[in-house]
C-alpha cells in the first residue's frame, strides 16, 4: 500500500528546497514550545519564517495565512522537517485547540482578525473554561455575561486556565442565559488586557503553576467577540474539546511524555542491578516492568493503526478518546515505576545528594497525575466510550 | 482494524458470511454434544478448502494463494468469533509454515498441494509436558540405517487425532533444555510405529497423545537440517501463535459483543444493566484493551509478513495481550451475564473453556511475558 | 485476654465425656455433608445421637430440640469435636438459613412442626428465591400466590433452587400483592411432594447439577405455612440473606474452597519446576503466586479478626459483605492460578491421561465462577457496602 | 480493629484526640511550608513524651511503660491519619526496639530512659544506597586501638538532623552481600569525624546523609556481637517496618475518609459524586483493602508483641499490604478529587508523596513480597 499520491511527492521537493533556504542549522533539535520567553536570534528568524509561509499550522486555508497544504503533503513536510531535526516554532492552544475551531465556526471578520496572529505565533490564547464548581460537568458554569447593548458585562471565575499569566487573549465560555443549562452558554472571546481581568497561578503538588485562577469582575467585552450564535456556545465549546483530547493523546502529548527520560530498563540496571542471569534483581519489579513496557508498545501500535486509519481523514475519530485513557495510564504508570526503581533518591525534592533527572522524575510523577484528569477526565472517557461508542444508554 | 487491501477485506466479507451462516456456535455445540471424534466437522473444513482458505500462506507453486499471514489471520479472527473448529492453524497455518520455511521442494511437492486443498492435515507435535517448552524436547531420534528412529511421545498434539502428518520436534544430540540437538522430522500417521489416543480437554477440540515407539523414518524425512531445527521450529511456532492470537482476538470480540448485547437488553431494577455506571466503566474498559490487543495482533502478522527481524517480540506481545484481553472478557462475559452465564446451555462457559485452552497452548502469556522481557534486555 | 469464662470450660468435661460415649470412632474425618444418600451403620449412629442431643445445632433452643448451648460452650464443643476428628452430621440449608430465620420470624406453631425434624437431620430444604427475571432484582420475583380462603394457589418458576431434587420442602419468597413491590411480597414453604411442583436440575460450565428450576402449576399451600404477615416476607426473606452470606463467606465455604487441595506451592514446583536459586521457574507466574498467597493469607486473618470482634455477638456484622467479595477474589484466583499452573493437564475433561486432582481443579475453578453471582453478585455486595456501611447515596 | 485491652483502649483514644487538636494536617504543612530544619515540631515531641509514647516498648525499669508494639502501633495509626511528623518510629521505636532487644545493661542505662523521656533522639542509620538493603552494608569499621575506626557514609538516615545517637551498621568482616561481618554501633551524632547534611525529600521530612570519617568508638560501642549483628538488625528493622505499616494504615484510612466526605459533598451533574456507582464501586474496593490491610497491620504487631517466630513473615505482608493500600488509596484520592486534588493547597499531594517515602523506607512492597515469598519457599 503506498502512502502518499505522487503529487505529495513532488511537495517533498519544494519542502526541502525551502527548508534548506529558510532552516537556521543552530535550531536543529530545538523545541520553541518548552520556552516562555520570545525568541531572538535564529529563533526569532525560523520562528518569523515558519510564521509567514504558514507552514506551523500546514493544513490550514491560504486565505488567513495558513500553508493550504492537504494532508498528505503536511505529513511530507512533517518527515522533512524531522529528517533535518527542525521543529515546529508555531504552537500553543491557539494552534492546537482554538484555531481549528474558529475556522469552523466563526464568522469571517473574526477569521481574519484572530487566525493570521495564531499563523504566525504573535498572540497566546488561553482556556476560560473550567470552574470551581464546574469540572466535569462543564456546563453548570456561571460566570455570567450580561448582554448590556453593545457589549457584554462578564463577571466570574475560572479555572485551570493554562498559562493564563502569559496569555494575551481568552477564550471562553459564558452563560448568557441562567434558565437553560446547555443552551445558555456563549462562546465568547477576551483580551486579557481588559480591565477587570485578574489572574492567580495555582501551585500544584509539583510545585510548578501551570494553571491560573482567573477572575472576571465587571470585564466589558464587545459584542463582536461573540463566536457563534448567542447561547450557543455549547456545541463550540465541545468541538474545541474535541481537538484538545486530540492534541493530547493521538500527538506529542501523551506519547511523548513516557518517551522521555532514560528508558526504564536502563534505569533499573543503574538503580536496581542485574541477577546472575542478567536480570533485573528485583523479580517483582521486574515482572511488573516488562508488563508495562508491552502496554507502552500496545499504545503506540494503536496510535500508529489509527494515524494509518484515519489518513485522509481530518476529523477526530472514535479511537480518540480510548487513546486518552490509555495513553495516560501508560505515562503514569511509567512515572511510578521510574520513581519506584530509583527508590529514595527517586523521590528527591531539593537541595544536595539528588541528580537532575531524580529531581525531574518526582516532578514527572506529580504532575502527570493530572493527565486523567484534565481535558475529560478518565471516568468522563469511559462515560464516552460506554455511551457514544458502545450505545449504553443512562438510567431511563 | 488495519488498513486492508481490497482483496483482504473481501476475504474477510466472505469468511464473516460464511461463518455466521456455516459455523455458528451452536455448530460447534453440536460437534461437543456429539462427541465429535475428531474435534472437527470434516464437510465444513471441506468447504473453507474450497474457498482457498487452507492455502492462504502456501505458494502458487504449491496450490496456494500465498496471500499471507495477516489475511489468514483475518479468517482466523472470524472463526473465533463463533468457536468455529477446524484444522486451520495446525495444519493449514502451523505445518504448512513448517513445510514452506524449511521443506525441500520433494517435501513440499509431496505434502503442500494437499495440506492447501484440505485433504490431507498436518500438524506439529512438540510438546512432552503440560506446559510449552520446546527446549525440553526429549523424543529421542537414534540414527539407524541410514534413517533415524523415533522413540518416545508427544501430548496435546493440536489435531492429533486428525492428522495425517505429524512433524515431530525430536532430539538427534544434546540434552533437554538445549536448542542444539533438534531436528524435525515428517512422520506419516500411518508409520510402523505411531500410536495416538484421544486428550479431551475443557474446549472439547481435537488434541491427541501420540506415541512413538521405535518409528523408522528414512533420512529424507528431516525438515531442514539435523540438529538445528530449533530456529525453524521457533519461526513456525510464532506463526503459529500469532494464529492463535488473532483466534484469541476474535473470540473476545464476539464474547464482549454478546455481553454488551446483554447489557441492552437485560432488565434489573427497572433498568436496563447496562444503564449501571460500575458496568458501564467495565465495558468501557474491555473495549479499550480490545483495541489495544488488535494493534498488536495485526502488527505480529504484519511483521511475519514483512519477514521483520522484530516477528519473535511482536508475537510474544500480541499472545500475550490476547491471552490478558480474552481471560478478561470470558470472565467478565460470565459475571455479568450472572445466572445465566453459569449455565452449560449459555455460550459463555464456552469461550471460558477455549479461552485458556489457547491461553495455554504454545506458551502461556506469563511464558510469552518473560520471553518478551527477555529479548527486551529485562 | 482469656477466650472463654470458667463456665464454658467447666461444659468442655461434659462435651468431651459425651463425645467419648457417643462418636464412632470411625466416623473419624467423615463429612456426612457431601453425600446425597441416607446415612447408614455408624453413620446413621452418628447422626441420630447428634440429632437426638441437639448439637448439630448447639445454640438452638432446647424447647425446639436445639443444644441450647451458649456461644462459649458451642466453641468449646467444637474445639472437642475437632480434637477427635468429629464432623457435624447435621447440616444444609435447613440449618444455615431456614432454622435462624424461623425461629426469629415463625409462630410457635410453625416452629414446633418444622425445627425439629432440622435439629435431626430428618428434612432437607432448598431455597425458592430466585427467578429468571429476579437475580439481583430479587424483589422483581412474579411467582404468584393467589389468596383462596384456606390455602395460597401458587404459579410461577423459580431458579437456582439449590438441591431441589432431593428437597423435601421449599422455603419461598412468592408475590401476593402485585402492586407493591416489596411489599407485596410473602415467605411461604411449599412441601415438594404437593402436586404441581415440578424440578429440572440444571447443567453447569462445571458440567455438574447443583441448581434446578423449579415450577409451580396450581400448587395448593395451605394458609399456615405463610411465615410473619402478609406481604411481609421480604423482611424475613433479606434477613435469611444475610444467614446465607455470613455462611457463604465467614464459615467452610469459602475459606474451605481455597484451603483444599494441594497447596499452590507445591503445584508450582511439580509442573513448573524451579531455577538455579530454588524459586519457581516461571518469574511472572512466581509474583503473582507470591502476590496470591498473600492476600489469602490476609483474608485469612480478617476471617480470625473479625470472629474475635464479633465474640458474643451472633448477629451477622458489617463485616460479612466484604468478606463475601474479598474471599471469592481468593477463590477464584486460587482456582485460575491452579489450572495455569498444571498447562494443559489443567484443563483435562475426561477420559485417560489426566489425574483426579487435574479432572476436579478444573470442574473447582469453573464452579467457582458462581461464588461472585450467588448469594448477592460481587456487584450487589459493592452496592450494599457503598450504601449501607459508607453511606453514599443514590442519585436523588 | 483488634480486640484491644482496656488500657489500649484509652491510649488510642487519647492520641486520636491528641493529634485531631495538637497535630493536625495544618501543622505538618506549617512545618513544611517553613522548612523546619528537623522536619518535626521539637514542642510537640515533648508533649508525645509526657504523654508516655515515647517509651512504649521500653521496659519498665529504663523508664517506660513496657505496653508493647501493639499498643504503639495504635499510636502511630493516630499519628499517620494527620501526617503528625515526630522521631516516635526512629528513635522510640527502632533505635530503642535496638537497645533494648540487643543493648547490654549499661547501653540500655545510658540511653533508654532519655529516649522514653522524649530527651535524646536515637535512630539507625542502615542504607548507604537509593534502595533499601541491609546485606549491602559496606561502611567500614576497623580494629583501632581496642576499638573500632568506622569510615564510610549512610544516607537516608530518618530523623538524621536531630539524632542524638546513631545505631549504625558497620562492617567488620566480609564483604557486601554477606549476612556474616556485620556489626552494630552505638556513635554519638557528636563524636569527632560525624557529619550530616540534610536530604529534603518530596515529603519534607527529617532525613539526613552521615558520613563517618575515621570516627573513633571503643569496643563498648558494640551493640551485641561483633560480625553477628545482622540478626539483631532484622530483628530490629522488623519492628520499624511493622510502625511504618501501622502509620501507613491511618494514612490510607484518612486519605479514605476525606475522600469519601469529599464524595458526599461534591456535586456535578446535579448529583453528589459519590451517587456515581462506578466510584462506589470503586470506594468498595478501598473500603476492603483497608479491612484486609488493618488485619496484617495488627496481627504483624501482635507477631511482634507475641515474639512469634512467624514475625518476618507477618511483618512483610503488613508492610507489602500497607503499601499496596496506601498506594492505591493515596491515588485514588487525587483522581477522586479531581483539580482541586492536584493543588499543593489541598491536602491530597500530602498524602501522595508522603505515602511513597513511607513505602521506599526499609524495604519497598516488592522487596517485602519477594522476601515472603522467599520465606515461604516460592
Amino acid at each position: 500500500m503506498a502512502d502518499f499520491g505522487g503529487d505529495a511527492e513532488a511537495f517533498r521537493v519544494e519542502a526541502r528546497d525551502w527548508l534548506a533556504q529558510n532552516f537556521p542549522p543552530a535550531m536543529k533539535g530545538v523545541d520553541l514550545a518548552l520556552t516562555v520567553e520570545e525568541p531572538t536570534g535564529d529563533a526569532r528568524l525560523w520562528k518569523a519564517r515558519m510564521g509567514a509561509k504558514g507552514w506551523g499550522v500546514p493544513t490550514w486555508p491560504t486565505e488567513y495565512g495558513g500553508g493550504g497544504l492537504t494532508p498528505a503533503e503536511a505529513r511530507v513536510l512533517q518527515q522533512e522537517m524531522a529528517r533535518i531535526g527542525a521543529r515546529n516554532p508555531i504552537g500553543g492552544m491557539g494552534v492546537m485547540m482554538f484555531g481549528p475551531t474558529l475556522l469552523e465556526y466563526g464568522s469571517d471578520e473574526q477569521k481574519q482578525r484572530h487566525i493570521p496572529p495564531i499563523v504566525r505565533g504573535e498572540l497566546r490564547w488561553c482556556q476560560g473554561y473550567s470552574e470551581p464548581g464546574a469540572g466535569s460537568d462543564l456546563a453548570a458554569l456561571q460566570t455570567k455575561a450580561e448582554d448590556k447593548g453593545d457589549h457584554f458585562l462578564v463577571n466570574g471565575q475560572k479555572v485551570w486556565t493554562s498559562g493564563a499569566q502569559y496569555a494575551d487573549w481568552c477564550f471562553c465560555l459564558v452563560r448568557t442565559d441562567p434558565n437553560h443549562k446547555h443552551e445558555g452558554i456563549s462562546f465568547l472571546l477576551i483580551d486579557m488586557r481588559t480591565p477587570g481581568v485578574e489572574v492567580r497561578p495555582i501551585k500544584l503538588i509539583s510545585g510548578v503553576s501551570p494553571f491560573c485562577e482567573t477572575f472576571f469582575t465587571d470585564v466589558k467585552v464587545p459584542k463582536e467577540n461573540l463566536v457563534g450564535p448567542l447561547n450557543g456556545g455549547w456545541t463550540i465549546g465541545k468541538r474545541l474539546l474535541q481537538h484538545e483530547r486530540n492534541s493530547l493523546s493521538g500527538g506529542g502529548g501523551t506519547a511523548g511524555r513516557f518517551a522521555s527520560g532514560t528508558p526504564l530498563d536502563q534505569l533499573a540496571k543503574t538503580y536496581v542491578g542485574v541477577d546472575g542471569e542478567g536480570r533485573i534483581a528485583d523479580p517483582d519489579l521486574r515482572s511488573r516492568l516488562i508488563r508495562h513496557q508491552m502496554e507502552a508498545k500496545a499504545f503506540l501500535l494503536t496510535l500508529a493503526r489509527a494515524a494509518a486509519e484515519s489518513k485522509g481523514n481530518q476529523s477526530p475519530s472514535n479511537a480518540t478518546s480510548i487513546m486518552k485513557n490509555a495513553g495516560s495510564k501508560v505515562g503514569q504508570d511509567r512515572a511510578e515505576l521510574a520513581i519506584e526503581i530509583m527508590g529514595s533518591q527517586g523521590l528527591g525534592w531539593e537541595g544536595p545528594g539528588f541528580e537532575r533527572e531524580e529531581l525531574e522524575q518526582v516532578r514527572n510523577w506529580l504532575g502527570g497525575k493530572a493527565t486523567t484528569i484534565y481535558g475529560g477526565s478518565q471516568e468522563i472517557q469511559n462515560n464516552i466510550i460506554a455511551k457514544r461508542i458502545l450505545g449504553l444508554l443512562d438510567h431511563q | 482494524m488495519a488498513v486492508l487491501t481490497e482483496e483482504q477485506s473481501m476475504l474477510r466479507d466472505s469468511a464473516r458470511d460464511w461463518v455466521r451462516e456455516k459455523a455458528p456456535v451452536t455448530a460447534f455445540r453440536k460437534l461437543r454434544d456429539g462427541a465429535a471424534p475428531l474435534g472437527y466437522d470434516p464437510a465444513a473444513f471441506a468447504e473453507m478448502a474450497a474457498m482457498g482458505w487452507a492455502g492462504v500462506v502456501i505458494p502458487e507453486a504449491y496450490g496456494g494463494s500465498d496471500f499471507g499471514y495477516l489475511s489468514l489471520g483475518l479468517v482466523l479472527e472470524e472463526m473465533g468469533r463463533t468457536l468455529a473448529a477446524s484444522p486451520l492453524i495446525a495444519s493449514s497455518l502451523a505445518a504448512a509454515s513448517a513445510l514452506v520455511l524449511g521443506g525441500t521442494d520433494a517435501q513440499k511437492q509431496a505434502w503442500l498441494p494437499r495440506i492447501a486443498a484440505g485433504e490431507a492435515v498436518a500438524t506439529l507435535a512438540v510438546d512432552e509436558g503440560a506446559r510449552h517448552d520446546p527446549l525440553q524436547t526429549g523424543l529421542s531420534a537414534a540414527p539407524a540405517g541410514g534413517g533415524f528412529s523415533l522413540t518416545g511421545s508427544k501430548t496435546f498434539v493440536l489435531e492429533g487425532m486428525a492428522a495425517d502428518l505429524f512433524i515431530v520436534a525430536a532430539r538427534t544430540s544434546g540434552a533437554r533444555g538445549e536448542a542444539d540437538g533438534i531436528t524435525l522430522f515428517l512422520v506419516p500417521a500411518d508409520a510402523r510405529g505411531v500410536t495416538r489416543e484421544k486428550r479431551t480437554l475443557a474446549d472439547a477440540r481435537g488434541y491427541a497423545a501420540v506415541s512413538f515407539d521405535g518409528v523408522d523414518v528414512g533420512a529424507k524425512a528431516v525438515l531442514g537440517a539435523v540438529d538445528q531445527g530449533y530456529p525453524l521450529l521457533e519461526r513456525v511456532l510464532d506463526r503459529a501463535r500469532a494464529g492463535l492470537a488473532a483466534e484469541m482476538l476474535g473470540m473476545a470480540v464476539q464474547a464482549f459483543e454478546t455481553t454488551l448485547d446483554y447489557l441492552k437488553t437485560r432488565v434489573q431494577f427497572g433498568q436496563t444493566i447496562g444503564s449501571f455506571q460500575a458496568l458501564q466503566h467495565r465495558a468501557a474498559k474491555m473495549f479499550t484493551e480490545l483495541e489495544l490487543t488488535r494493534s498488536c495482533v495485526e502488527a505480529a502478522l504484519s511483521a511475519i509478513d514483512a519477514e521483520s527481524p522484530d516477528t519473535p517480540q511482536a508475537v510474544a506481545l500480541a499472545k500475550a495481550a490476547a491471552g490478558d484481553t480474552l481471560h478478561l472478557v470470558s470472565r467478565e462475559m460470565v459475571q455479568m451475564h450472572g445466572g445465566i452465564g453459569m449455565t452449560d446451555a449459555h455460550d459463555a462457559g464456552l469461550y471460558l473453556k477455549r479461552a485458556r485452552a489457547l491461553e495455554t497452548t504454545f506458551g502461556s502469556t506469563a511464558w510469552h511475558r518473560d520471553r518478551w522481557g527477555r529479548m527486551a534486555g529485562y
